[in-house]
């Protein structure tokens, strides 16, 4: 179970829905991953364009929690003003907050997106910030009001995996009853569980989903890989070792040589 | 009365958002504004008073990461 | 669906038996990784000291096939014995063939595993050998008639994760079409899930799920994991890519700026 | 007759594996022999004599990695 | 050749003078690493303590030039102060800036760090920022009046070489042109290098020559891996490679088999 | 100092000699090695051709050792035969002993490297061998009579670096006195110091030379590397710790807040 | 006068921070000063009134990293 | 006589190494040699008889890894 804001699910999984070859496929896809909450997004429509309302309409028999996203805003001004039109369409005052310092790497810009995580934690808005591992901003995101964060793992559609693994385990022993969830950058199963194993609460998947070649498969993996991660970081896992040791007992045995 | 529809020049006779929305054909279905800049909730659409040069933006869901 | 000889199973995971805090403890462990196959040894036995039989009662309840080893061996002579004692104690051709070069490491000794390896193949064992990922040894095993290879992940009880995933994939690709096990080293979900994505077949554990704190949610942990590592390299993921890409469409985005 | 019973010296009368297993208090229960290094065949024990010094082996099945 | 600011040397290493066992251990590793620069800090004295102008007149004797730091501040006041202290102590325009977030990581605080770079490179001064490798805080820094950044390696003290190569190597392509001194985290000579070959500018050393257990020659063997890795960058690397490929030629071997 | 059988030599670093664009390239980069020994192979030649004697010319200017290869073996009859006529050829008893399993990977082949090393060692032969970190394999060349132990970093000319350093650590551990090479597999300086830095005694180098863009400079790099990774070990370095802790002293700091 | 010198309450006569210095005997020597967390540069030290309390830091150059 | 020269057929008259090696035109110059796999020692040409089919390998110095 895992706690955001004052919602409880048991998913640990969040998908984005972006970039799958269909609507019938991102169907299947979320089902696939048992996932309760997707992510979306807004943008210009023409007068007539119908193509919004389609994809609410698919989102809602879909029957899971949306996560409206500022995604491409550069500026905490912008971030504001994307996040009031989504509170709008979605009827949530859920915000995953992106506010990225260049199109190219798409990281988070912390001082925009502290600004803005003010402003919208102040007009009642339950904020998502995607962040880095950056202790300080971390604890701005904080004192803001925010109750989720989400660090990236790597920058957004690289699916390279956890960059800075070890600013991510001083980030969650930093704040360690905080729901932080991995956001960006995963690309395999594995990536998923490490992440979890790190005792993050969750992790939020795109493009290792959509543009797998499989993606409702893709979608159910990476959901039993963060099962798997999650369990095994509650399971108390052994320390790596240096050297090896037998697992059978060595008392005992037969003197065959 | 000219104004900047989704980045794009528009003229409109409509003065206000909500007439201004009806003449360019949006009608139903969910959509958002904001002008210049700001948002303009949806209940505030009928007293929001329109100026030449004044950008539009008018948002709908969409697929996202 | 992997094949082991003329054997099919469903489950990935091979599970073995030994340092668990209790029987009872092994038992639950045992039903929720889902394994269809156990490992097992051999020992001395007292006259009148009944603890092989209770084993082989314990393991026989499981309802699981059972593999048993040659733990301990270090020459081809002392394995081919323990392998012949073993096929009349478990009344089963399947050996898991241990011949290793000392106690510290536990590494296989591909000499005497190759000897014996072809000792036992021609009288009639299905040979499952414990090995490294040396594509020579790996040759002359298979020529020994060998249908299935055990390469290590990293020694015995380590629980590092592989240690040589190139080599590892190397080995893969020379020979695609045997069952591959990857086994020892392996000690959290992610080590399992890799191992899994590198295409191998299956996965042998031991320590990782009896020594952790909570063996049976530990080993249910590792068999949703080499499902997810297994689903996840069928769905074809999505290679890495070194800069970022965002997943929410650029184009149409509103101009707040 | 001195025989080596896993790896401790041992008196035993009877002169071959199946008698003497008997005689050490071998009964039931799954037990594997070797003598010698060698694997003995649970029906080849009738006909394996012993002699002074042989090395037995008495194996059961354990937990295993 | 590296430049700082109006200053260029030869050598791409720097060295803290804090935690030697002696001060002629200090003088001793200064000497073999050819160091152009050491850090110095600055702490309360009481009267007629004297360990000041001790450590002064140390550094003097050595001939490098002195780079103070703001070691320990928290806020953008507490390091302007810091640094207005250490300007008339050391007489020189240089600082280096640190503004960190807690005791414990010691990492930047970007938000105080960014304040406390306008301000004092407003006032005259050339500021070397300890930073992460957060590419807006990086900007900032710039926009600022900054012409050097010292991105950390990994926490200062932990050894542990780069925590985020990725991310470093994105810092690096984003401004090819300023000077750029990995500051913290390195333990062994390799990490150095690496941090050359990513094509970083120089490397600020401390905790791991002073507290190995030959500062002389650990100071030496950095200086070596530093051009090392500096020369392997200009030299122009060999990309790596998946598959083996004979350096023999094959060509005409002779046929013995 | 290394020691070679019976030669001990200043430098730590062996140079192949193939894949330069010319011979005076060659001829710059084993001069700016400080090599004292390059490899060198056979090949059949026509009758006249001279290219061999020009290359034996080459390399008797250069005033270094030769250890000749049997580059391109997968027997150990050829491997035998290739030595007999390399001894002949560059009047040394030492012999680079190379028996590959394929061409794709250049693997060796444990079985016919060990019969090799026997037969070659027997015949008053200095055997270097091309091996892997397999211990049970190292302890049959020592066995064989080798003195000096070659295992790979990774196959020859994937410039990867160590695919293993936990293994290679293990063979290091165990024959802490043997002398050895880390051959094949390093493409940066970088890679040669962390071989260093786990107590190799010398490394073998060619295609990261050969093949960089500029060779002479290559091969300084990389012998300063590898005395960096030298001095670095024998300096006993600090070990990584988990948690950052600060370098400059935190008594006596000026309260400014 | 009562002020706090490097974090510990002290008795001062002086009432110019040059002649506090002298007074608890910062003689020679590099040091640089703070009243209150701002800088006074060595030669503003004799403008420098104290107040009842001020918080006086004084000091000098230490190893670092 | 029809022998193998590095892998190539080729016809000599004389039936001996050395006199095979110098009618084929190697004369000087560092090389060493092979017959049917086995070396074939400097010293030893003049006594190595040749025969019909005899696999004769010529090899020198060459840059190598």
């Amino acid at each position: 179970m895992v706690r955001f804001y004052d919602v409880t699910l048991e998913s640990r999984l969040m998908l984005g829905t972006a970039q799958y070859p269909s609507p019938a496929v991102l169907a299947a896809a979320v089902e696939a991953s048992g996932a309760g909450i997707v992510t979306a997004s807004i943008r210009r429509e023409a007068a007539g364009e119908r193509s919004g309302a389609r994809f609410w309409e698919l989102v809602r028999r879909l029957g899971v929690r949306v996560l409206p996203n500022t995604a491409g805003c550069h500026t905490a001004r912008e971030a504001v003003t994307t996040a009031q039109m989504a509170r709008e369409l979605f009827d949530t005052p859920w915000i995953k907050l992106e506010v990225v310092g260049d199109e190219q790497s798409q990281h988070p810009d912390p001082f925009e997106l502290v600004e803005a995580a003010r402003i919208l934690s102040a007009d009642g808005f339950q904020v998502f910030p995607y962040c880095t591992e950056d202790l300080s901003v971390a604890e701005r995101l904080l004192a803001a009001g925010c109750e989720v964060l989400m660090p990236w793992g790597a920058p957004i559609g690289t699916g390279r995996g956890l960059s800075n693994p070890y600013g991510l385990r001083m980030l969650r022993a930093a704040y360690p009853d905080v729901t932080m969830v991995i956001d960006a950058g995963i690309g395999r199963p594995s990536h998923a569980a490490v992440a979890m194993e790190l005792g993050f609460d969750a992790v939020l998947l795109n493009t290792a989903v959509a543009k797998a070649g499989d993606p409702a498969t893709m979608a159910r993996a990476m959901a039993r890989a963060i099962e798997a991660g999650r369990e095994g970081y509650e399971a108390d896992p052994i320390e790596p070792r240096d050297m090896a040791e037998p697992s059978s007992p060595v008392m005992g045995r037969a003197f065959l040589a | 009365m000219r104004i900047i529809l989704n980045g794009a020049e528009t003229e409109v006779e409509a003065t206000r958002l909500d007439a201004a929305l009806a003449e360019l054909g949006y009608a139903e279905g969910p959509f958002a504004t904001a002008v210049n800049q700001s948002f303009v909730h949806r209940e505030k659409r009928g007293e929001t008073e329109l100026e030449e040069g004044d950008r539009i933006e008018v948002v709908a869901p969409l697929q996202g990461g």
